[in-house]
């Protein structure tokens, strides 16, 4: 059966992917189908616009869902993933069944023509191109893309379908990451850390500050994976989380297009680095040059003044 | 449109750095800098490496052009250590 | 001990690609050609893997005719042969087409025990070759890898999953994507580098694979890229006096509302 | 061969290395030719001009394969004043007939090229590799270390610039000193070949190279602007004992040089798009160290301080090459000793011959007043002459005299003839 199918096991970004789900259901004339593995989200998307909701019981291991999606949506016009690691991971392998294209990371998806046209990033977030996709087609779309849909009072038939696990690859162990539950994407209020704090204890300055802004700490990939200084939760960039808060204060990091393209979106933004070179001063709106030993210090006494 | 006076930093923008974080190439003894009394380096680095900061010569090797002019005007020998950067790092030029 | 092939990407180094500010459009003239980031994890994951306990590994890339240009990189950072496809088509392959290619290389060239690939390459990032090559290969695939051991014909890695990280264990053959936290790629060695001119490297016109020509058809079709445009106020206080700075930051934050 | 040795080794891939190693190289020679950058020419800045003679003689018609700039077909000398500037402007075609005379060139792209010649001829090139030490044995150079690795050869060929750094390990001459170097600053604009040709009054592929005095304040050196293709290259070279006196940062008075007038004029709407500094040999002949070889060793280019700068001709590429094409001849002459046949040849070859010929021309530079007075002088007084403001002029005579009195005593303009006079 034709139809626009969304999967995510994330299930705000599930959400979030049946509003271009829908608007490729009018402009195709196909029905909405949402993939979960959650039979509890399932009634929230069946209220949310679906057509239908298909809960995939069973293992939720990427190799394991992947054919199961992929043989959901043999027929599939669009297939919509959410773009975390597992999704990635699961759209490559439909696309594969289906001989589609895959537009990675699409951050506009419209049907026109019978194709799919979006958007996306290229060279680590210093260039956008459009890519043009013969149906079907498949697109992985990162997290605060687009909004929820408004409920809509009705509520679709859920049905299910066995996942089964991949025999090959045999799980051993799980390590939870290690994160404090926070959703840095939900805060209003950012101040992001980077190579310029030598120590792991003087991120307390930027603690401070995110204190006195009522901000969260968020931080570089650096930061995260190189020192494991805070957790991978909290790291912006290309392969991290992408942000929109009103306000992104930047200490201390370079602002390399590849942390930038995770936070460019923010309304307003603030560099605080001693290198007046650092091209973090081109993408902010105001900017301190100066030691971050210094400036952070005086700015949380500022604020709580 | 007319062409920019362009300040150290600009300019040093323009440039392409793989700067080895860690593993400053040129060592200088803010000691012997404290008792210099010419300091020509605040005047003839052409990346402004050497800058007075506090009343005292603070050295930054990012940005550094490799000429090694603060090493043959150093006269009281602040600059103790000189050498190139360490493969594929420092500056590239690409269009000089 | 195993037989690895690593596949890389040979890319435009990004920091060297301008953005005309008139229209936006990429100025390249000037950038010079890099193993793509991600790549050079997985070339160095495999070389220390056979550093470490015996094996072989080979790589391949498929791209244009400046692939030439990375065969003594590539060699000088580990692998003991190189077969490579240079083709003009491989400008505005999508990962359909890439994975296509490399899938029929390696059946020409394999069998290989490990297959390893970036996490994404550093210009396209389109993150979908390796899953898409193990598709057409009929192996088990594990993405994006932080760790691995291989033992006795069986590989154990630590994935990187969105809420956790999973061990697990896959019996070759099989691909890997790897991630860039999964080690620091060496800086090639004089006798690495002067070794790197005796190992073998095979060019393989396209023409031998025996595609199909859909096969290279191109499922996704690029634009042209245009530059993001950074539309900023970029109000720097660079005062010598911190204090005065920050008064005149909180005062402009006041002003926006914040 | 055996893996960790070669018949030579050179460290830098510049005119002068790559040079060597061609010459060396297509002569059967196993020769490896090491380079700290990248690329060969990433660590570079120059004026940009380079003699074709020496190429010629490296081998006829080579220069045809090198991605030179333009050919140089004006030569003009800039005397500033403030905002005035009086410009000597001399056009000879023959300079870009036949085999023309110079080209710019932008370093970058012409050393990339010059070590993939070297390569092509059969030597090993590795990019990327900083020469950290020497191996001696038994009183030669044998070798050198880079990083863990070792290498020897039967000869080490130091083309590693004009810090050359391994010539002082190997206990040939000391530190380079200030009294003896220039520290070049320079900005690559870009701008569209059209405007280039319209402005400069050329043509195609023709080109021109200016230097300018007076724009340093009273520093001694001089400011250059060569025409590229797409770009100009525009900079200033400073003495860096008078420089750091004078107390100014030399980057400020650079973009005083960009502001001057006559110079605005001709980088309007350019995009800068690279800056660099570099040392160059100022001195001439008195600058050559006493000791350019020893066993296993020889040293060549700007590691060699061969430079010549008359204040209208500034050499140094050329001079690498020929010093490179000198010490591969020497190499190659088995059975007499290395080092005194690189002298015999950087005699044959004229090099030597040439640098004494303009030995004393820094002298010139001794005249401070060289670097404002005199052109403030040639201003004020070619000012006088064009001025017409329709009151009666002074005599015309007087009016000179007063204008040479303001700049200088007549004491110090005879000696600064007779200076002069003696340095040329």
């Amino acid at each position: 059966m034709a139809g626009i199918f969304v999967f995510s096991e994330d299930p705000a970004l599930a959400r979030q992917l049946l509003t271009p789900g829908l608007e490729l259901k009018a402009a195709l004339d196909q029905p909405l189908v949402a993939l979960t593995p959650s039979r509890d989200e399932a009634q929230t998307l069946a209220g949310l616009g679906a057509d239908r909701v298909v809960v995939l019981e069973g293992p939720g291991t990427p190799e394991a869902l992947a054919p199961a999606v992929a043989a959901l949506v043999a027929q599939a016009g669009v297939v919509l993933v959410g773009g975390t690691l597992r999704g990635k991971h699961l759209a490559a392998h439909v696309a594969a069944a289906l001989n589609a294209g895959l537009t990675t990371d699409a951050k506009t998806i419209r049907a026109e023509g019978g194709r799919l046209e979006t958007t996306r990033i290229l060279y680590g977030g210093l260039a956008v191109c459009e890519e043009s996709l013969a149906l079907p087609a498949v697109a992985t779309i990162p997290q605060r893309t687009f909004p929820p849909p408004a409920p809509t009072g009705a509520s679709a038939p859920v049905e299910a379908a066995a996942v089964t696990a991949d025999p090959r690859v045999e799980v051993l162990s799980t390590t939870p990451v290690a994160g404090e539950g926070v959703d840095i994407g939900a805060a209003p209020r950012l101040v992001a850390v980077g190579r310029g704090f030598g120590a792991k204890a003087d991120l307390d300055l930027a603690v401070d500050l995110a204190g006195a802004l009522k901000a969260e700490l968020a931080c570089t990939r650096g930061i995260a994976e190189d020192e494991h200084w805070l957790p991978v939760e909290r790291y912006i960039g290309i392969s991290g989380q992408t942000v929109k808060p009103e306000l992104y204060v930047a200490a201390g990091l370079s602002g390399q297009v590849q942390h930038m393209v995770g936070c460019r979106e923010s309304k307003v933004i603030v560099a605080i680095n001693k290198d007046e070179r650092a091209p973090i001063f081109e993408a902010a709106d105001y900017g301190i040059v100066g030691d971050l030993y210094t400036v952070l210090p005086l700015l949380t006494a500022a604020l709580k003044a | 449109m007319s062409i920019k006076r362009l300040s150290p930093e600009e300019l040093l923008g323009l440039d392409r750095f793989n700067v080895d974080e860690g593993h400053p190439h040129i060592l200088v003894d803010k000691a012997r800098c404290a008792v210099c009394a010419q300091r020509p380096c605040l005047t003839v680095c052409p990346a402004r490496c050497y800058r007075l900061k506090d009343g005292q010569v603070a050295f930054d090797c990012a940005g550094c052009l490799e000429c090694g002019t603060c090493r043959v005007v150093c006269k009281d020998k602040g600059v103790t250590s000189w050498a190139y950067p360490r493969a594929s790092f420092g500056i590239t030029f690409r269009c000089s | 001990m195993p037989n690895i092939l690593v596949c890389y990407k040979w890319v435009l180094d990004e920091q060297d690609i301008k953005v005309r500010p008139d229209d936006l459009s990429l100025d390249a003239s000037r950038a010079k050609g890099k193993i793509s980031d991600f790549d050079r994890n997985a070339i160095e994951a495999a070389s220390l893997l056979v550093e470490a306990q015996g094996g072989n590994v080979d790589a391949l890339a498929f791209g244009t005719q400046a692939l030439k240009l990375s065969v003594k990189d590539v060699l000088s950072r580990g692998p003991n042969r190189l077969t490579w496809i240079g083709d003009a088509s491989a400008e505005g392959a999508d990962a359909f087409v890439v994975a296509n290619v490399l899938a029929a290389a390696i059946r020409k060239a394999g069998p290989y025990d490990l297959i390893l690939c970036g996490e994404g390459s550093s210009d396209m990032f389109f993150q979908q070759t390796p899953v898409r090559l193990a598709a057409l290969l009929g192996l088990p695939c594990v993405t994006f890898v932080q760790k691995m051991t291989w033992a006795d014909g069986v590989l154990t890695a630590t994935r990187k999953l969105p809420d956790c990280t999973e061990e697990v264990r896959v019996a070759g053959p099989a691909v890997v994507s790897v991630l860039g936290e999964m080690n620091k790629p060496r800086i090639p060695s004089l006798k690495q580098v002067l070794g790197a001119a005796k190992k073998p490297s095979e060019e393989l016109p396209l023409s031998s694979l025996g595609l199909a020509p859909g096969d290279l058809e191109p499922r996704a079709v690029r634009g042209t890229p245009k530059g993001f445009l950074m539309n900023r106020r970029n109000i720097v206080y660079k005062e010598s006096d911190a204090a005065a700075n920050v008064a005149q930051l909180v005062a402009s934050l006041k002003a926006e509302g914040l | 061969m055996s893996d960790d040795s070669f018949d030579v080794i050179v460290a830098g891939a510049g005119p002068a290395g790559s040079a060597c190693a061609y010459a060396l190289a297509r002569e059967g020679k196993n020769v490896l030719l090491l380079e700290r950058g990248d690329s060969a020419g990433a660590k570079n800045v120059s004026g940009g001009r380079l003699y074709t003679y020496a190429l010629e003689l490296l081998e006829p018609g080579m220069y045809l394969r090198a991605p030179l700039q333009r050919r140089i077909v004006r030569e003009q000398v800039m005397l500033v004043e403030g905002r005035r500037a009086t410009t000597l402007d001399v056009a000879d075609p023959a300079w870009g007939e036949g085999v023309p005379q110079s080209h710019s060139v932008v370093r970058a792209s012409l050393d990339a090229w010059f070590a993939s010649e070297a390569e092509a001829a059969g030597a090993v090139f590795a990019s990327g590799m900083r020469v950290d030490g020497l191996i001696e044995e038994n009183g030669r150079i044998a070798g050198i270390r880079v990083g863990e690795d070792e290498m020897r050869a039967d000869v080490v060929v130091a083309a590693d610039g004009v810090n050359s750094l391994l010539a002082q390990q190997a206990g040939l001459f000391p530190d380079v000193e200030a009294r003896a170097v220039g520290v070049g600053v320079k900005e690559t604009i870009e701008l569209p070949d059209s405007v280039i040709n319209a402005r400069f009054g050329v043509t195609g592929e023709e080109g021109v190279a200016r230097v300018a005095i007076g724009c340093t304040e009273g520093i001694s050196g001089g400011g250059f602007l060569y025409t590229n293709k797409g770009s100009l290259s525009l900079g200033i070279v400073f003495n860096p004992e008078q420089a750091a006196a004078n107390g100014r940062q030399i980057q400020e008075i650079f973009q005083d040089f960009k502001e001057q007038p006559s110079i605005a004029a001709l980088i309007d709407g350019g995009t800068s798009v690279e800056y660099g500094a570099h040392l160059v040999p100022e001195i001439g002949y008195h600058g050559i160290p006493k000791r350019l070889h020893r066993e296993g060793m020889l040293v060549i280019g700007d590691a060699a301080r061969f430079g010549i700068n008359t204040g209208l001709v500034i050499r140094g590429m050329d001079l690498a090459i020929v010093s490179g094409l000198a010490a591969a001849r020497a190499i190659l002459q088995e059975g007499t000793p290395t080092g005194p046949a690189y002298l015999s040849q950087l005699e044959e070859l004229a090099l030597l011959p040439t640098m004494r010929a303009y030995a004393e021309f820094h002298g010139i530079f001794g005249i401070s007043r060289i670097f404002r007075e005199y052109p403030a002088l040639a201003n004020q007084a070619l000012g006088f002459m064009f001025n017409v403001d329709g009151k009666v002029p002074p005599p015309m005579l007087k009016k000179l005299l007063a204008v040479v009195k303001e700049n200088v005593t007549f004491r110090q303009l005879a000696a600064d003839a007779w200076k002069g006079y003696r340095s040329v």
